[in-house]
């Protein structure tokens, strides 16, 4: 266990992170005189070095202490995370200013968000991506539960958290079962152990294997874990929801993805069905339900919930092919959902409102507003020109390469579904009288972010070539490994 | 049967003793003092298998802080006052759920041969931890220590009182 | 002179020009309409001389030429035109009628709001009747076929402010389209064995037993269903007497030349195959004919409005006719068709001319013109005289032949029922004449300005009555050669030997006297006050409205529409709205809205049952891995 | 010449954006950047249709392949490529898309509400149907589908009308949604078709040529062309799925009915030509029977519902199911008389339904009811419209010498010659039924005694009518020289795979 | 010496006598600790499992050691929550908290 990589600059990022956290708390204490959105700013500048830092390591394949990985998976979601902080934090400034308390902490607990966030994509291994795992979730935990005096905001922390704690409970004991069958737990250590026979500890495996899916899938909303997303988003600030909708599910399918590529791969036809019937299930309850919410966070909850059965498909058809089509999915849907939130937040800065009858009229008073959230849910919608059309087209052929059709078709029929809700929203904006025709304030900063994602989902959805370039690359790494095993996919 | 496992029914009976009482304990006080009964025992269980080193955590920091945290939130929450009982309707359902849970995790344990030594205990020296978490795990310590920055900030920035409060 | 296409081409073109320049022309262009007509009919010489010239050629098509207009493998449609005897026949009749009714027309119509447009669609009709006649294949002439019942659309609903205007116009074109239905699905059966569409090329395919004979019937019959609609045979019939409610020069183009006689000619045309086909096929053409010769006859001789009468006659005209084919005589049906275009066309212009001067047109309120307008009744009575059969008129000798025909051919049913109708024609006939005509005029300051029209009117009229009067003598055979044909009618036009004309004088003789027997009781019933008439109407009440109700067969139809074809309509647009839609599609839409409505009731709020969930969750997931997977 | 096919894409999609920038307060420069973008599509269009060049067999004209993904995942070498190509088949829909759009921007003239939006929304429409009509690539073909299919709910939602008929209402709210949610709908099959396709066909790419030369086991076809066939066919109005149209329809405003009737129900019958039969023509045999049974049981059941309406749209919107269920005929005929037929149909029906609609739009207008009983010798104060109704309605009722004839003929004797007689009959007799209902309606509208109630009726504007002529134009001009279409049509049928 | 088998059992009961916990009872307080129950078994799942399978890397005690300080982070921060509810709500009981739902 000598000879360890011990080279902390591979850390960067994360220390930028972590120092820049800490120093916006400190203006914060010290610095009457800066305004809250300013500090929002500063943080923001901070999110984005971290992220153009992160870019050194391009190509690059080596790990710290064989926990951490520094590849272009690594690469790929550090820059990912950054962006979605930097984004979160420039959405939230005014909103920050003019209603929550201690700014300080709320950005720096962002920041630390990502770190955590690039821990999970980073780790090589289970304790590692365990304790990042915590770091993020911790971090949300306070985040949702950041408006002290609201009820809701109180109430949804109270959920999340504790079932946080109980699923994490859970999936412990699921790690714990895997190293005690494996001795390991390194994925490519797990993976190597299990390409092998392994009907001797098939019993402890296969239990560990149902709980890991149960913890993970708890982080990432799959149903039946999925109950606590609807009221921890309603309850959070709307910033928080955004980030939660775009950092928690990001960041859990990084560790997901990588897990199951790097460890579980060889045992890919015994739990294929298992994700398969799970992912069938979450887009079918997740959609369905949506179609019954008022209220726009909730709303966005539900059709998230729905959005991560639609990415569990790649799971389900772990190949190369799927991983890369459920990460190029994974980022079109984040940056949709992003444009989406900062629409919502937009106008929850002008009128204080969230529920969906409420958008009357928003056609006449804000029509920059209103296209780009219609922008959004259609992107959401998996509707052509935009990112969710390309996207969702690749990931359910990568479903259907894999003997998947069944589960395709279903992932096509509930994105129909999901179409009538998003349109219910559109046509409250276009259709609804507005109670006054006064046009709104021009918030010129979070245009130009919802300018800047909206471009994103036409990038996407016009021409995704480079990003799955990028995309492909990135995944590339976590197979390699199991590829030499010769294990990858079906035969 | 030996010594040791006499040792070890003994604990295990009175670890599971004090589980049952933090579950079933009408008042939360006693459920709580049920449950330094069983932390303290599970200290018991970890020097059986001759981790000592993990026996003291064990002790100090749940047996110490957390048990007081608890008690001072009860304290501050007066949950004395708390309607009883302190048990909700799905009950029924908790045990049957628990239940079903301890079949599948006691036969995955029993009916698994687990690999490599199943009898033996190989002790593990203090240096060689302390050597293994501040070098091979130092990456995870790291973010452990900011978890626990998270969790302290959280806890201040929650649990204090503003002004007009 | 190969140059056949120009006789439809000259009108078609006139009818284009007066629709793009009509209103800049002077008169509106009714001269580029007759100039056009007229240049058809001299066309036509040329062409019946080349013909004539070349009648020993078996294979001469009359300088016919042919254009590819849609061409598609096996299927293509030619613009071809082809000349033979019965084309020319059919060519004469069609351009000449054609032309003295548009100059007729042009007194007729004078100041008529839409004059250019009228004389645009005559070009038009006239366009399409010469088209439908030359056509060499059965796919134009089923487009011409088309353009002549578009045309008679426009034409008889060209007063559309008039509602019963309008309502004859749609009832013409869907009766005779209902007709079509069948015509169009005999052609492409037709084709899908032959291959091709040129009537010729079918005639030798089916000679060459290229049709089983059942097949061919089915075919034939299906032909026919077009030609009762065009020709309106019963059934089809009941477009017709409403059709009177176009302007009457158009009624007189339908009538006697043009529209009608389609159906005779499409038949007389296509009578090979009927001949190859199951015998039954030409049973049923006699039959259809029989029927629609004793209903028309009868309705005759309630009709109260001077047109329809003559267009009762009309149709039992067209019975005749159609007798004659289903006995196999081409000859019998081309000839009556001949004579009949004159002495119909006759009847109607002076009908028309009478209603000109009148501005009546009912029986009830005309009588004694024949002081005021002496022309008219003179070529009227001809008229008359000759549709009754009265030697020497030409209706006498086409009439004479259908009856030898049907005699040959038919049994004695058939042969006696024709007789009953020659009475009954003569019997309304002469109705039609005493009553407008003689005794005193029931409705004074309707005649007082009555009286001859104007020449542009009556010469069309006389020349008519001259042609009525020799027209028939064409059937002589030393007649034919003076005219350069190789003998009589019958040597000239014939479906597979020449005829020679033989004149068995039992049967003219017999005609003859039934018909005059006719006249006679005519003159008893309806002379003076026409009380005889009125008694008999009197003690045959029920028979008398039946017929005045035209058997009620309109009243039939147009109840089966209201209560069959548009209840089913509605009936299916209700289904469609309610079933299919309300609750088939928008249904399985509700059942997912409703679904989502159960399943959010899952979402408690409560966190034990959220953490139930996930352990459950946990639990089945472990327990079916290790059923499945151990 | 390459460049045509990709500017008639990119020139509305580059139109919506220069509308964008256009202060919405200049309504009248956005008409007139309309109309010269239109024409402009409208001239491309026809150049695509002259110059198509008849060397080449089946081969494709105008012939354009640009890059979008590949060697990735599972695409090889062109996986996805942006592949512009006509043949015989879409060159005529091309033209139909030109004409059309011209015709709606036109009868769009007194918009007046949001008109900037509403072109906007307009062209991206149309954008989408000519990326539907020229796509090589089977990824976008489906692309520019959903393209076309995703305005038309604010079209009808924010510029449809409701209108309520006593007994029911359909409000255009609902119209717009059943539309929209019915299409998608059926893409979902498609969607799913095409994962099953590309899979089997494993060539790792979406090439439409290179597609149609992979083998197909039997059962994987006859499996998976009726997704294609309901598919595509919901758009088509193939019975039973069509009541998204007529009360589309009637929620729709004219040009939007214009576009709808006359281009959008064309891609769906496209799409089963293109790729239904083009990919899998043994699957298209086995089922062809059923598609004749659709057809004909959807023309006749139109035809009839025609009948039983008195609200002219719905009239219209029928008698499209009617004409739509023709060209189902014709597919199913399987033959290259028929197949024929039915792309003529589609030519033809879509330019006189778009006059028909064109017509009711300029009567609406005036008289803001579509109650046929309403009205009455309307020939008296509108003649040109009179005369333009007449000729749409002989068209649509097969008269000889319009386009509906030439068009109908060939379905007919295609589908006698497959065999189908009594769906040729009871085809011909639809066409008859076709016949009552319009000149019913003729007659009780437009004839008869002039109901003075519409006193201040007034001829239709000089636009209307110029887009009326338009119209008319090709109505005529195909069926008096029908060759054009013809050659161009039956070149690309017979190379066909399975069109004997 | 006692086999693996036993801790692995007990441990088994322990977490499942925590999961009751968590699912029966109404106090937030009291779900904590069953919380804290579930950790307890992990942790002695996890240094059973270094002792005598894999000794040589221990890592299982590594993880244990892990466990044991989240844990307790864990139990600060979720108390400090309870203490806000019970601040805003006056209640700790969840089947109280319930204005978020469907």
């Amino acid at each position: 266990m000598d000879d360890l990589n011990l080279q902390w600059s591979l850390l960067a990022p994360e220390y930028i992170l972590v120092g820049w956290a800490g120093m916006v708390v400190l203006l914060d204490l010290f610095w009457g005189g800066l305004r809250k959105d300013q500090l929002g700013y500063v943080a923001a500048a901070g999110a984005l070095a971290a992220t153009l830092v992160s870019l050194i390591w391009i190509n690059d394949d080596t790990d710290f202490a064989n926990l951490i990985q520094i590849n272009n998976y690594t690469t790929l979601f550090r820059v990912f995370f950054g962006l979605i902080g930097f984004f979160a934090i420039l959405a939230s400034a005014r909103y920050v200013r003019d209603r929550l308390l201690h700014a300080g902490e709320y950005y720096a607990l962002i920041l630390l968000a990502v770190v955590g966030a690039n821990g999970m994509a980073a780790s090589g291994e289970l304790l590692t991506a365990y304790v990042s795992l915590e770091l993020l979730s911790f971090s949300l935990y306070v985040l949702v539960s950041f408006a002290k005096f609201d009820h809701r905001s109180n109430e949804g922390g109270l959920k999340y958290m504790l079932l946080g704690a109980f699923s994490s409970a859970i999936l412990l004991y699921g790690i714990g079962l895997i190293y005690g069958v494996t001795g390991s737990t390194h994925f490519a250590e797990i993976g190597a152990q299990l390409t092998g026979d392994t009907s001797s500890f098939d019993m402890a495996l296969f239990l560990g294997l149902a709980l890991i899916i149960a913890g993970l899938g708890f982080k990432v909303a799959a149903v039946p874990f999925h109950m606590w997303t609807p009221d921890a988003y309603e309850g959070a600030p709307l910033p928080v929801t955004a980030l939660v909708a775009a950092i928690s599910k990001a960041a859990g399918f990084a560790l997901f993805l990588k897990l199951f590529a790097e460890a579980f791969l060889p045992l890919l036809d015994e739990w294929r069905l298992f994700i398969a019937v799970l992912a069938a299930a979450t887009m079918i309850l997740g959609n369905l339900v949506a179609i019954q919410q008022h209220n726009i966070k909730r709303l966005l909850a539900y059709s998230s919930i729905g959005q991560v059965g639609f990415l569990l498909v790649g799971i389900a058809a772990l190949s190369p092919e799927a991983g890369s089509a459920l990460v190029l999915h994974l980022v079109g849907y984040v940056i949709t959902n992003l444009a989406a939130f900062v629409c919502v937040i937009i106008f929850y800065n002008w009128t204080g409102k969230e529920e969906i009858e409420e958008y009357a009229g928003l056609a006449e008073r804000a029509p920059f507003v209103a296209l780009s959230l219609s922008v959004a849910l259609f992107s959401l919608a998996g509707m052509p020109l935009f990112a969710g059309f390309a996207t969702k087209f690749i990931l359910f052929q990568a479903a259907a390469q894999e003997d998947l059709l069944w589960l395709a078709g279903v992932a096509v029929l509930m994105s129909f579904v999901s179409l009538y809700y998003y349109l219910t929203i559109v046509r409250q904006m276009y259709l609804g009288k507005p109670e006054e025709e006064t046009r709104f304030p021009t918030p010129w900063l979070e245009y130009g972010v919802l300018a800047t994602l909206v471009a994103g989902v036409f990038l996407v959805g016009l021409y995704p070539q480079p990003l799955f370039d990028v995309v492909e690359q990135g995944t590339a790494v976590i197979f390699s490994g199991s590829q030499a095993a010769g294990a990858v996919g079906k035969p | 049967m030996t010594y040791e496992e006499g040792i070890f029914y003994v604990v295990a009976v009175v670890t599971v003793a004090g589980a049952l009482g933090v579950v079933l304990a009408r008042s939360v006080v006693h459920a709580a003092l049920f449950l330094i009964l069983a932390l303290l025992s599970v200290a018991a269980v970890f020097i059986l298998l001759s981790a000592e080193f993990l026996a003291i955590v064990q002790v100090l920091i749940y047996g110490g802080a957390v048990t007081i945290l608890v008690l001072f939130a009860m304290m501050l929450t007066r949950v004395r006052d708390l309607p009883q009982p302190s048990d909700g309707a799905q009950r029924p359902f908790a045990a049957l759920a628990a239940g079903a849970f301890l079949g599948i995790s006691v036969l995955a344990a029993v009916a698994t041969d687990w690999p490599g030594e199943t009898e033996k205990i190989t002790v593990v020296t203090l240096n060689e931890l302390g050597e293994a978490l501040f070098r091979t795990w130092a990456i995870p310590f790291e973010i452990a220590s900011l978890v626990l920055l998270v969790a302290l900030i959280g806890g201040i920035i929650l649990a204090r009182s503003e002004e007009g409060e | 002179m190969g140059e056949v296409w120009l006789i439809p081409a000259i009108p078609a073109a006139a009818f284009v020009a007066l629709l793009l320049f009509g209103k800049y022309l002077p008169r509106r262009g009714d001269w580029l309409a007759i100039g056009a007509i007229a240049a058809s009919f001299v066309i036509f010489f040329p062409v019946l001389i080349d013909l004539l010239d070349n009648l020993d050629q078996p294979d001469f098509t009359g300088g016919g030429r042919a254009w590819e207009w849609v061409s598609l493998d096996a299927f293509n449609i030619q613009l071809g035109f082809h000349v033979d005897q019965l084309t020319i026949v059919m060519l004469a009749v069609v351009s000449f009628v054609a032309l003295m009714v548009q100059v007729y027309s042009v007194a007729y119509m004078r100041g008529d709001p839409r004059y250019g447009w009228y004389f645009a669609m005559m070009s038009f009709f006239a366009a399409a009747m010469l088209t439908l006649v030359l056509a060499d294949n059965l796919l134009l002439l089923y487009v011409a076929w088309e353009g002549v019942g578009f045309g008679s659309y426009i034409l008889i609903g060209f007063w559309h402010e008039r509602r019963s205007a309008a309502e004859a116009a749609k009832k013409a074109f869907i009766t005779t389209r209902i007709g079509d239905v069948g015509l169009l699905i005999g052609i492409i059966l037709l084709w899908r064995e032959a291959g091709t569409f040129d009537i010729s090329e079918i005639f030798e395919f089916a000679e060459g037993g290229g049709y089983s004979a059942e097949y061919l019937t089915l075919a034939v019959l299906l032909l026919f269903a077009g030609a009762v609609g065009k020709s309106a045979q019963f059934p089809l019939h009941v477009w017709l007497p409403d059709a009177m409610e176009g302007p009457t020069p158009v009624s007189a183009l339908i009538h006697a030349a043009t529209m009608v006689v389609a159906g005779i000619y499409l038949v007389a045309r296509m009578l090979p195959l009927f001949e190859l086909a199951d015998p039954v096929a030409l049973s049923v053409v006699t039959a259809i004919g029989l029927t629609t010769v004793m209903m028309s006859v009868t309705m005759g001789l309630t009709a109260t409005d001077i047109k329809r009468v003559i267009a009762y006659s009309t149709l039992n005209s067209l019975g005749l006719m159609m007798v004659a084919l289903g006995s196999g005589s081409v000859t019998a049906a081309m000839l009556y068709l001949f004579a009949h275009a004159f002495f119909k066309a006759l009847l109607f212009l002076s009908a028309g001319s009478i209603i000109h001067a009148t501005e009546r047109q009912d029986l009830t309120e005309l009588g004694g013109l024949s002081s005021k307008m002496p022309v008219t009744s003179v070529v009227f009575g001809i008229g008359a005289l000759s549709m009754a059969g009265i030697f020497p008129l030409a209706g006498f000798w086409a009439k004479d032949e259908i009856l030898n025909v049907s005699g040959d051919n038919q049994n004695w049913v058939v042969y006696v029922f024709m007789m009953l109708s020659v009475f009954i024609t003569a019997l309304y006939m002469t109705r039609l004449f005493v009553r407008t005509f003689t005794g005193r005029p029931r409705n004074h300051h309707a005649q007082e300005h009555a009286h001859d029209a104007e020449p542009m009117m009556t010469v069309p009229l006389l020349l008519l009555a001259a042609l009525t009067l020799v027209g028939g003598f064409v059937a002589f055979g030393s007649v034919g050669e003076a005219l350069g044909f190789p003998g009589g009618f019958g040597e000239f036009v014939f479906l597979e030997e020449a005829e020679a004309f033989h004149f068995p004088w039992d049967v003219a003789i017999l005609s003859t006297l039934i018909a005059i027997g006719g006249i006679a009781a005519g003159v008893y019933f309806w002379s003076g006050e026409a009380a005889p008439a009125r008694r008999a109407a009197q003690s045959l009440r029920p028979v008398y409205r039946t017929l005045a109700n035209n058997y009620y067969l309109d009243d039939a139809y147009q109840w089966v529409i209201n209560h069959v074809v548009l209840a089913g309509g509605a009936v299916i647009g209700w289904f469609d709205r309610n079933v299919v839609n309300d609750t088939a599609v928008d249904g399985s839409a509700g059942l997912g809205v409703f679904a989502g409505f159960g399943m959010k009731f899952l979402e408690t709020g409560k966190l034990p049952n959220y953490a139930l969930a996930i352990s459950l969750g946990v639990i089945v997931i472990s327990i079916v891995f290790l059923v499945v997977s151990v | 010449m390459e460049w045509v096919l990709f500017a008639l894409i990119a020139l509305p999609l580059g139109t919506t954006l220069v509308f964008m920038l256009i202060p919405s307060r200049y309504s009248q420069l956005v008409r007139y950047t309309a109309l010269a973008a239109a024409a402009a599509m409208f001239l491309m269009s026809l150049l695509v249709f002259i110059r198509y060049e008849f060397e080449g067999g089946s081969g494709l004209r105008f012939d354009l392949q640009l890059d979008w993904l590949e060697n990735i995942a599972f695409l090889g070498e062109n996986g996805i490529t942006l592949h512009l190509a006509v043949d015989g088949i879409a060159a005529p829909m091309v033209l139909l898309t030109g004409i059309v759009i011209l015709a709606g921007v036109f009868i769009s003239w007194n918009i007046d509400y949001r008109n900037k939006d509403y072109f906007i929304l307009l062209f991206a429409l149309v954008a989408g149907v000519f990326g539907v009509f020229v796509s090589q690539d089977l990824f976008f073909l489906f692309f520019f589908y959903e393209v076309a299919v995703l305005p038309m709910y604010l079209l009808i939602a924010v510029w449809g009308a409701s209108s309520n008929f006593g007994t029911f209402v359909r409000t255009k709210e609902y119209g717009a949604m059943k539309l929209v949610l019915y299409l998608v709908a059926g893409s979902v099959l498609i969607f799913i078709a095409i994962f099953a396709t590309f899979t089997e066909a494993g060539q790792g790419t979406f090439d439409l040529p290179v597609l149609g030369e992979a083998t197909y086991g039997e059962t994987f076809q006859k499996t998976f062309f009726p997704f294609y066939m309901i598919g595509f066919g919901i758009l088509a109005g193939l019975w039973p799925f069509h009541t998204w149209s007529p009360d589309g329809h009637v929620a729709a405003p004219t040009a939007v009915s214009m576009l709808h009737a006359g281009v959008l129900m064309k891609l769906g019958a496209f799409g089963i030509l293109r790729v239904g039969i083009g990919l899998f023509p043994e699957g298209a045999q086995f089922w062809s029977p059923v598609l004749m049974t659709l057809g004909v049981t959807g023309a006749l059941y139109g035809a009839v519902s025609a009948l039983g309406q008195k609200d002219l749209k719905y009239m219209v919107g029928y008698s499209s199911v009617s004409h739509m269920g023709f060209v189902m005929m014709g597919l199913a005929s399987m033959n290259s008389i028929g197949v024929t037929g039915a792309v003529l149909q589609m030519f033809a029906h879509g330019v006189m339904t778009a006059l028909m609609f064109a017509n009711v739009g300029a009567v609406y207008d005036q008289t803001h009811t579509r109650d046929m009983t309403a009205f009455g010798g309307l020939a008296n104060k509108m003649p040109r419209h009179t005369a333009f109704w007449t000729i749409a309605g002989l068209s649509s009722l097969g008269l000889p010498g319009l386009a509906g004839f030439i068009a109908e003929i060939h379905i007919f004797v295609g589908t006698f010659q497959a065999g189908y007689y009594w769906a040729g009959a009871l085809g011909i007799l639809a066409a008859a039924i076709t016949a009552t209902y319009i000149l019913r309606m003729l007659a009780s509208a437009y004839f008869g005694p002039f109901n003075e109630r519409w006193a201040s009726l007034k001829e239709m504007r000089f636009r209307e009518q110029s887009a009326s002529v338009l119209l008319i134009f090709f109505i005529v001009f195909m069926g008096m020289w029908p060759k054009p279409f013809i050659d161009r049509i039956s070149e690309t049928v017979n190379n066909l795979p399975g069109i004997g | 010496m006692i086999p693996i088998e036993n801790f692995l059992v007990l441990s088994a009961i322990l977490f499942s006598l925590g999961m009751y916990g968590v699912l029966a009872r109404r106090s937030a307080i009291l779900i904590i600790m069953s919380v804290e129950l579930m950790l307890q078994a992990v942790s002695i799942n996890f240094i059973a499992f270094a002792v005598f399978l894999y000794p040589d890397q221990f890592r299982g005690l590594i993880f244990a050691i892990f466990v044991i300080t989240i844990a307790a982070a864990e139990v600060g921060l979720a108390l400090a929550i309870v203490l806000r509810l019970f601040r805003n709500r006056a209640t700790a009981n969840v089947d109280e908290v319930d204005i978020l739902k469907w």
